[in-house]
């Protein structure tokens, strides 16, 4: 049998002596809520009060007539409180720090959804709250580091490595390793020291419940895919949970194919020959690295999905060949996007929009009978900055440069 | 000689009632700079060196060290020279050298491999922050198999129980974090320091080295009896970078 | 008995002869539908796969606390798709389109927000759709103008009169009287000619049954006052409709009071003295204009509430006495929005924020057995540019210098 | 004599065969130009005038005659300087004089009111095109006290059946939108135009007049025959704009 916390060979909990106990502390007050059927009970209650749960399936007719081929269902994360399926680890982790009397809470965030979302959290019970985010990423996703600020967090520009989201990563360990007495680390995917991609897991399962129930009501059977976009993998875990035990279901996890799998400048780590196992963040993994195992630069369009790892969970199904790998480019996913926009009125995360890159390119090979589902983690209204951007819009520039120019540029 | 009898050894020398480890950052700001910061440190009576090979997600250290670290690699920096450089050093320098790094290096180079070569070069033990016992099962065998010591960390958070469960993983001595958090930061020596300590080494047999934030000949004076290693460690880097290498002898000569 | 169309001596149809035969159609068609069960459930069902309906009302525990009085519940229509209660309306009169089968719609906008849910619904229902806005406003909503065109609308601003909300309403006529052959006007509002009032305030009443039933469920009784923002009024008399016919229950509607209701800079058509009756833009309401029957400038922090006309359904309930009307200043709604961010980890457009200023200044002397309810109308992400611009953040604008600086300022 | 049979008078004139309305926006660019205008246009053979009232929202215009009416606004016009102007004009020239406006002027200033002044001042009728017959219960009954043609307008989206009831409300003549749309833009002249002339002469027994969009001789003559009055709006507007008061009256002369 398998150790605790290991999916396969990958997992496990590689951290510093100074938080061992926290972390027995912590698997402790897991797993009695997670046997615990009012504590789910409480986070459900939660969801469908302070969130919007459960979220809507939309069946996605134009897009699927347009390809003509399979029916296409989006699985609507972006109408969570806070626009992604952020919330639901959150709000759920926030319960658990509720249960275990601290009052301070820290986070990383790389898109800035998951800081905000922790931000949201910590004022809805009342933490205080600290947010590590890369400086390149406070830069792409500056709305949302207005918001996390006005929420009345404290957010922390990394300046180290790459200063993206594995830097806020150890930046927040390094906070964590200070002050692990009041302070609950609310890691913000299925990655990291054991017991976090379990916990991570568990609650982004509220998803796949949800959507197989509803594909099941609204199409009258299971979906032959399911699609979701993997940065760390919550959203992708979260959906996949629904359909795992339902081997004729497939399941496809899509990455950052950033300028292409053989540009050196993506975050593939398993649907790319890039990627190779490795330890860092207190977990085992397939991580990008080099032959040292230094970590290398990862890009991508989408800040939530420029990450060096990848849940240990997933490149375990991976490597069972449970879940199949693939990757959509930055210019693939501006595509999508319009199309999708136009097509449905339906605006999703950059981060999001690598999944649809992916079914829009097999489901006009599948038949008119069959569904399949997109999970849709998020809204793309906070990427207006990068999107607007990327399609090289003259009236914005416009108007960002005269606010500039009032702004004293 | 076993490094923890080693210790004991010198530490039977009445002029020696602590002994001295610095850590050094490999290829930070250049080998060369650590060549001649190592001969200072020797001349100058440290007794033991530990050689950090950098990693990019140096999660356990503050920012002196994270920066040197990433500078490190951005020179150019190897886990190859890093072996090169420390073989030069056993040979040239007789005092112990270890090996401080993250799990990663040695893993992604091959725990059997990394420890043969080290054997080779001579290097006596290994200090791995983010690998607990639980999750070294290899990295141990290995390293009772060579004969390279790993060298567990207490932590202020530690337990007796936990203190005691780690003394078994651990060989040569054990180096205890002075404070929560990770390197660089003040540490205050106070009452629940000397509580810490008092349980350290009523929980391990092995001679105890005390790390994070020592800086001046009082810390190593307060150390005295309390411990038997001083690390030193982001103070001697930022000594080479605000005052270069020649300030490193001085510097180790004055505190104990 | 009242003329159709007529809410006491308020509302009618003022519309140029060229539109008498649209208006027959319309009236038509909406009563058909109106009287049609089926289409309420189509109704119910797309607002439930397409948005997020029912929303859900949240248990303000830490703002309830905070005031010590009445238990405040937030009715969240900012998790609707598109992030405010626009949806229901334009969704509704979307499918009354379809039936009518027209295949273009045009719609007038202030905030953006109406525009956006117009811009979202003909993607989803595939019709063709221009968008007219004051000029004033696309400055001020720029990110909601850059959404709507990405939906492949056209954003027509609208240079005359006072570049708002009003004379894009007159636009938008001027567009339908040259093509009402196979254009629908969406009026964003309940306002307008009969039978818009009466079509926006139907589709808009699943809030007040949602929240009727929600409340029961969730406190136990009913509330004991229910607030809203009034702009046009359309989110008001949504919730307001599951409360009308129970007189314990005070409804208070909230107008922009700008900076000041003796400054004559503000949008308070009934809360001030400044308003009187009179007929513009196809209906008879109260109207903020001159001796001569000259509308007036009005001035509003939020564009969706900086409108010279209400409702002719208020202002018979405000008649009637049956809906109490207050004002709050830009700056008491700076200083709700505030409180309800770091309280709630709640962001309420700048237009709800009126609510919550009146709620606030009364939960305090209300018993602790009592609940009140607050809609919060929409969510304030889109009102970044001017909330960070309110709050003077400077490192918001340290950002956007920047990149007003990359775009060439 | 009432309006429409003063029309009719008119008309039997054989140099007549189709008469001239044209429209002016009070206080735009000033009333003194106002004044001038409408000399001119007297003149020079126009049979009516129909002096816009300015209103800030300007539904049913066009670009041009909304910028008129805000500007006018702007430069200070209100509704007792334009009354006050009107009774200037209706004294110093026999023509027949109209007012168009939006419902609000009147409704503001107060129905029976503005009717009892403007037939103090001599206007001969109003053109209201945000007033149908549904809504002016009250308006339409003063019109008739106080014997004001209210002039209704026929679209060509008006049915039959809708013709005739509007026939049953106004008095004077008929106001025939020449196309859907505003005010200002071009119209075509085209078969279907006609086919709307024939079912507007077959709905009503009133004089026709027809506006939007008529700007030259061509077009004038298109309509002789067809309509009784031609309507020239937005053209002289943008004449004074372009060429000043001294262009009006050769235009005017050169229409017939
Ligand atoms: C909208 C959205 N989708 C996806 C992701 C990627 O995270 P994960 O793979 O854990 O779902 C992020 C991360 O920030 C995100 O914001
Ligand atoms: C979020 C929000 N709330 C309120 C309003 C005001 O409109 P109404 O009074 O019709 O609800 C608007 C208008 O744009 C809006 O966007």
């Amino acid at each position: 049998m398998n150790k605790p916390g290991y999916y396969g060979e990958w997992g496990g909990a590689f951290i510093p002596e100074v938080l061992y106990q926290t972390f027995c502390e912590l698997n402790e007050a897991f797993q009695k809520a997670k046997a615990d059927p009012a504590f789910w009970q409480e986070y459900l209650s939660l969801m469908s009060t302070y969130s919007c749960r459960p979220t809507p399936l939309t069946h996605a007719e134009n897009l699927s007539r347009h390809f003509g081929g399979a029916q296409i269902f989006i699985k609507r994360e972006d109408l969570n409180h806070t626009g992604a399926h952020k919330a639901n680890n959150v709000m759920g982790q926030g319960l658990l720090v509720k249960r275990m009397g601290k009052t301070r809470v820290i986070a990383e965030t790389g898109a800035g959804q998951h800081g905000v979302a922790t931000a949201t959290m910590a004022a809805k019970f009342g933490f205080a709250c600290t947010i590590y985010m890369g400086e390149e990423d406070v830069q792409r996703q500056r709305p949302n580091v207005f918001w996390m600020e006005k929420l009345g967090s404290t957010v922390v520009p990394v300046t180290s490595g790459s200063k993206t989201l594995k830097d806020a990563i150890n930046e927040a360990f390094r906070d964590w390793v200070t002050r692990m007495d009041d302070t609950h680390y609310v890691m913000g995917t299925v990655c990291g020291p054991h017991p976090f991609p379990e916990m991570v897991a568990w609650f982004q399962s509220i998803i796949g419940r949800e959507a197989c129930g509803q594909i099941k009501q609204q199409f009258g059977r299971q979906p032959s895919r399911v699609y979701a976009c993997v940065g760390g993998g919550s959203n992708a875990m979260g959906i996949f949970q629904g359909f795992l035990d339902n081997p004729a279901v497939e399941l496809v996890g899509v990455e950052a194919g950033g300028k292409g799998l053989d540009s050196g400048m993506h975050a593939s780590r398993l649907a790319a020959k890039d990627g190779s196992p490795g330890v860092a963040q207190g977990y085992k993994t397939m991580f990008l690295q080099n032959s040292d195992g230094q970590m290398m630069d990862t890009h991508s369009v989408a800040a939530g999905l420029d990450y060096v790892g990848v849940s240990p969970i997933l490149t375990d199904l991976w490597q069972q060949k449970r879940v199949r790998f693939s990757a959509a480019t930055d210019a693939e996913v501006m595509a999508a996007l319009d199309l999708t926009m136009k097509k449905e009125g339906i605006i999703p995360a950059l981060e999001s929009a690598h999944a649809f890159v992916q079914a829009f390119k097999e489901a006009g090979e599948m038949g008119r009978d069959e569904a399949i589902i997109i999970n849709m983690s998020g809204r793309g209204d906070k990427d207006i900055f990068t999107i607007a951007h990327a399609f090289n819009d003259p009236s914005w520039k416009e108007f960002i440069k005269k606010k500039g120019i009032e702004y004293g540029a | 000689m076993e490094l923890s009898s080693q210790i004991k050894t010198a530490l039977a020398d009445p002029d020696r009632k602590i002994l001295l480890m610095t850590h050094i950052v490999l290829g930070y700001p250049s080998l060369e700079t650590n060549r001649r910061v190592i001969e200072q440190m020797v001349a100058n009576g440290v007794d033991l060196i530990e050689m950090q090979i950098p990693f990019s997600e140096p999660m356990a250290d503050g920012p002196v060290i994270v920066k040197a670290n990433q500078e490190a690699i951005e020179r150019g920096i190897t886990v190859r020279r890093c072996l090169d450089f420390a073989r030069e050093m056993t040979a040239t320098h007789a005092i112990p050298f270890l090996f401080m790094t993250y799990y990663n290096i040695i893993f992604k180079f091959g725990v059997e491999e990394f420890f043969r070569e080290a054997k080779e070069i001579g290097i006596r033990g290994f200090i791995i922050p983010d690998l607990p016992p639980e999750e070294g099962e290899d990295f141990f065998a290995q390293s009772r198999r060579y004969g390279i010591a790993a060298i567990l960390i207490y932590a202020p958070t530690s337990t007796p129980e936990r203190m005691r469960e780690l003394a078994r993983y651990s060989r040569g001595f054990i180096y205890c974090a002075a404070r929560k958090g990770v390197t660089g930061k003040q540490t205050d020596f106070d009452a629940s320091f000397n509580d810490y300590m008092r349980t350290c080494r009523e929980n391990t047999d092995l001679p105890l080295a005390v790390g994070f934030g020592i800086s001046s000949k009082e810390d190593v004076d307060y150390l005295t009896g309390k411990a038997d290693i001083a690390v030193i460690g982001t103070r001697t880097i930022k000594l080479v970078e605000e005052q270069g290498v020649a300030a490193v002898g001085p510097f180790i000569a004055g505190l104990r």
